[in-house]
């Protein structure tokens, strides 16, 4: 099986017109994902690359079925397209688009909960369930089917990460980029615990960085529950405390969220950590005894 | 980031119904008015602590004001000169107490933080001396919140009731101004009742967008973070002499890691990001040639943005800049074969693997 | 539940942004202004059609107004007469559309109702033209409704945009005020744009403590259900001939039903609520007393309220009152026997079996 | 076993030192609800009947480890006591307050469903499962451990038609009072659901009255999914259409809402419409072939 993206469930692209919206919508059908629409509020009845558009998801739900949505629209707007994602009934929606203030998030992560949707995002590269479906902008070459999920806080460090598994001869399950921002639709807690879940997954990779206190929760929940040999990796152990790294939630304020703190967390749990990208799998060889 | 100054922020906080005590807004010597009584004057400067470098002083009368301001103006806080003054009415203050909303990002909600040990760093106060409650933004500030609260800073009933609007007006500006924090230290307690002395407001710059009245105003001294700031473009300044480029955050913090437990000292990261505009990778090697790097690595994971695009623009950016500096290149993904004959082309070496490609920067940086 | 008259709907729609005509409002004669033009002189009365009556006039001049307004003073509205007059500027109405926020008691949440068929009762509109739309009150009215809903009646961008703040405007009217229905109806779509030609805004009672300005006017006609209404007390008016005191409403609703069942009339019934207070058993059958009954039932299933205390206030009612009506009592539950005993001695006779007790009443009535 | 009050919760009572909620703190542990504290802000370190008073929930938590409350407070605190409630982490509030604006009773059910917290109420008689606990202020004598599950929007008609059918020799499971707003914590079809899953409960009686859908929708579930014999009773038959009868909730309003309508959903649904309260448990031995 795999997490969250569990089948290839008819999906709508929203901001398909847009430069990244059609230029992805494209890719995730070369992929296998089963596009079905796209949604750009006046450009009902037009085609992107062969995808119908639709006014609004509702038009595009009644017309095709679709059960998930991923949303390029840009940050003014990206609030009020999750919220009319959801309203519609959308089951999962991914959010690529950066730059959406933490406000509109905590409410829209709120308002999923009403509803009972799943948000993957934002400022994120996605979601790939391998053999499945992918959601999202991540490099189509870069998978190989395994029994490896990752989880990440980052784009193209996943990127880099997933084609070092790859190529070591390892596979994937499902890799989720859950986004570098401050507050984020499924965190990394939610995905770990899913994929200890998750029976074809037999070894998870984490993938964080400074800021916050998602890994020091995640490493808890690993100590707690997780029976799955996990392999972690944090970006920014060098640096300085105050700037953001690039990142909206890579920031280490009131002494808080530094790498130092999230590596002896992981390290406490029995976490393997790596120091580089290339030891990642390594580390997993050792663990699922290859 | 956007840092309001105390008076801007307590220009909010009187829109809000959040009390103050009166005061000018001085941005030169001539606006100080005739007054009677005691007054303090304040440096306006976007950094901390200027109380202990002499930035605020109490004065007795106009020509007091004026040497004062005078006198702080030859004052270098963090290396910012005071662009203004505030002259505000003296308080008797019995307590220093401190509020202020922000994002909990663990509970993923606003919060709200106060203790009774307020007129310091937040920081530096002891866990168990900081009243930590969260607000959730669809049901705002409750009546329940403000009992709790006024009863652990040990308030009386009437100026639980003003605590209570304080409160309720510091919420809402965190809500209606998207502020990241909204921040209150000190609030004094005093004979006649609480009085918000001081102000901390900063907003994301993500949330502009819905705050068109808001010219963003970014205290940054360095020249090159500064542009690369007003640019909009993702540049971090470290200390060492080796420049980054990279994709994407993760990638970039990824690499400097890896730069300096190879034992390299990154000197900045600059994030390309997730479009394919070889105009941008002009415009980081522009930057990263302001700067005095020992070499440049650029390291590009291919997806969105593809190899050959970044070879392009690298190749344009020799030609037009002549960088002094040593280069090494790794482009792998989307598009590497095109991205390395571009270079090769150019008599660029370029690289696959990362972690030789680290290595490679750390000869070059020791030679 | 507090009925808004048009004007005072209109002065609410002001407040909140949405475009009405230029209106007066017209107390006497006097108050009529000279004027140019055409305007329309319309009734303020609490109830519906009033155009069919006769309660709406078009006039060309301030005679015509003053006329109109006397000839209006002198119908019935279903047994109100007007209370003020709006004049307001005649408008050249293209479409009547229809626009309300209300509760959707099916799906927990208000709901936008809209059509391009306003102008009517929006009950005689066929369900397929009527746009309906839920609105979360943690989100408020999104773009992407608006847009639907402009696209539903079929409004030019323009108008979209107006339309757009208009159910905003009518959104924070039904949010803010406490309101059970927010309605325009008819919307008015003109060449200079949408304008709101009438109002309806209804305020549940158990809201007014939020709202201590509006002071309810309860537009009731019977004046024993309109003293009753005063006092807060929970009497129905119905047509019949048997009254009807029980606590609870549910058990009142279940007692009429089965009168009813039995071939009886209900002619009202009262309900003593959950409070154990004789002195509400007496207002009760005061208010009976007013009212011409053959019978009166009084059956109380006692929880809260008690038995014994029903049968006190019983006793003393009928001392102070000394009805005409025939009275039947039934009392289970809580301190049925102390209840029975008292009445008893009162020579009162009470039932147990309410079946029992229903059909005695009927005999008594059909006497 | 029994619906949603299964074990015997550790209880507090918000407005405990009211009239109403002293008087009821007693009769529920008469009835044997373990009711270990009650708040009252200001009232905090004294006792009332016993029980000692706190003077916020969080207070009564960490002193009592309470899970449930019952909500006694003025409608105009309503709103504030019942997030109180939900934020320290109760699951379970029962809500008898009446007269708490419906605005109010809309954003706590969304509220309640984000924190996972049950409502019962408001404006109800509460929850009584028959020899495990009773939250609310139905009268104590009128139970008789059994099988019938009893939800019911009513009060008084509740006790009449529970009274009804423990003389008739039968008894209950767990009798819900869902109380008779236009908007409730816990509906009738989620009442009827829960009773259609609970082991014991061997017949469903159902009080309805007139106004809104929640019959129709419940005649709808029944058809879908109920296996158990129901009952029916209507209150309001011969209310006319346009007055409030009592109940904020019971008015019929555009023709919707009738009894008719509701009395024609059941039957169709194969329930059995008694058309007095006497005949229920002439109605329930029949299908309980008793």
């Amino acid at each position: 099986m795999a997490i969250i993206l569990k089948e290839n469930v008819p999906t709508i692209v929203q901001g398909i017109t847009g430069h990244q919206g059609s230029f992805h919508a494209e890719q995730m059908k070369i992929f296998g994902t089963n596009i079905v629409g796209g949604v750009t509020p006046g450009k009902g009845g037009t085609t992107v690359k062969g995808v119908p558009v639709f006014n609004s998801v509702s038009e595009a739900i009644r017309n095709t079925g679709a059960r998930a949505s991923v949303v390029f629209v840009p940050a003014p707007f990206a609030f009020d397209s999750v919220v009319e994602a959801i309203d519609s009934g959308l089951e999962l929606v991914t959010v690529i688009t950066e730059h959406i203030p933490f406000h509109d998030m905590v409410k829209l992560k709120l308002y999923a909960k009403i509803r009972g949707a799943r948000i993957i995002g934002p400022n994120c590269p996605g979601i790939t369930s391998v053999g499945i479906a992918k959601h999202g902008i991540m490099p189509n070459s870069i998978f190989r089917e395994g029994s490896v999920g990752v989880v990440s806080r980052s784009g193209t460090l996943t990127y880099e990460i997933v084609n070092t598994i790859t190529e070591a001869g390892l596979g994937e399950t499902t890799v989720i980029g859950i986004g570098g921002d401050q507050v984020v639709g499924t965190n990394m807690q939610e995905a770990v615990s899913m994929f200890e879940d998750d029976e074809r997954t037999k070894a998870i990779v984490v993938v964080g960085e400074i800021g916050g206190t998602a890994e020091e929760e995640t490493a808890e929940l690993i100590k707690r529950k997780v029976t799955k040999p996990v392999v972690a990796f944090i970006a920014g152990r060098s640096a300085p405390p105050g700037k953001r790294m690039g990142h909206a939630g890579a920031i280490i304020t009131g002494g808080k969220g530094t790498a130092q703190s999230k590596v002896e967390a992981f390290k406490s749990a029995g976490v393997a950590v790596a120091s580089s990208p290339s030891e990642i799998p390594k580390l997993l060889k050792e663990r699922l005894k290859l | 980031m956007v840092d309001f100054l105390e008076y801007e922020g307590k220009e909010l906080f009187k829109r809000y119904g959040i009390p103050v005590p009166n005061f000018h807004v001085i941005r030169a010597p001539e606006d100080v008015p005739e007054f009677n009584g005691r007054m303090v004057v304040k440096a306006q400067v976007p950094t901390g602590g200027r109380g202990k470098r002499g930035g605020v002083r109490i004065v007795n009368s106009r020509d007091e004001a004026i040497k004062a301001i005078q006198e702080i103006s030859q004052i270098s806080f963090d290396g910012f000169k005071p662009e203004a003054f505030v002259l505000e009415d003296a308080v008797n203050v019995k307590r220093e107490l401190y509020i202020s909303v922000t994002l909990d990002r663990s509970v993923e909600l606003p919060i709200v933080l106060a203790s009774a040990e307020g007129g310091v760093d937040i920081n530096s106060v002891p866990q168990e001396k900081i009243y930590r409650h969260a607000i959730n933004p669809f049901v705002g500030v409750t009546q329940y919140l403000k009992r709790e609260l006024s009863s652990f800073l040990g308030l009386s009933s009437e100026k639980a009731e003003q605590l209570g609007k304080i409160l309720e007006g510091l919420y809402k500006i965190y809500d209606e101004m998207d502020a990241s924090l909204a921040e209150i230290n000190p609030l004094a307690d005093t004979d006649s009742g609480l009085l918000a002395l001081d102000s901390k407001i900063t907003i994301e710059d993500d949330a502009l967008f819905r705050h068109k009245d808001i010219t963003p105003k970014y205290y940054i001294l360095d020249p090159v973070e500064r542009e690369a700031k007003e640019k909009g473009l993702a540049f971090v300044k470290l200390e060492g002499d080796i420049g980054i480029i990279a994709n994407g955050a993760g990638l970039n913090m990824a690499t400097i890691d890896l730069i300096a437990l190879n034992g390299g000292k990154p000197a900045d990261f600059f994030d390309l990001g997730g479009t394919d505009d070889p105009q941008k990778v002009v415009d980081a090697l522009r930057l990263a040639s302001k700067v005095t790097h020992k070499v440049l690595f650029v390291n590009i994971f291919g997806g969105v943005t593809k190899c050959d695009t970044v070879a392009r623009g690298i190749v344009q950016a020799f030609k037009e800049l002549k960088p002094s500096f040593k280069l090494v290149v790794r482009v792998r993904g989307a598009n590497e074969d095109e991205g390395r004959r571009i270079l090769e082309e150019n008599g660029i070496r370029s690289l696959l693997n990362l972690d030789e490609a680290v290595k490679e920067v750390i000869r070059l940086a020791g030679e």
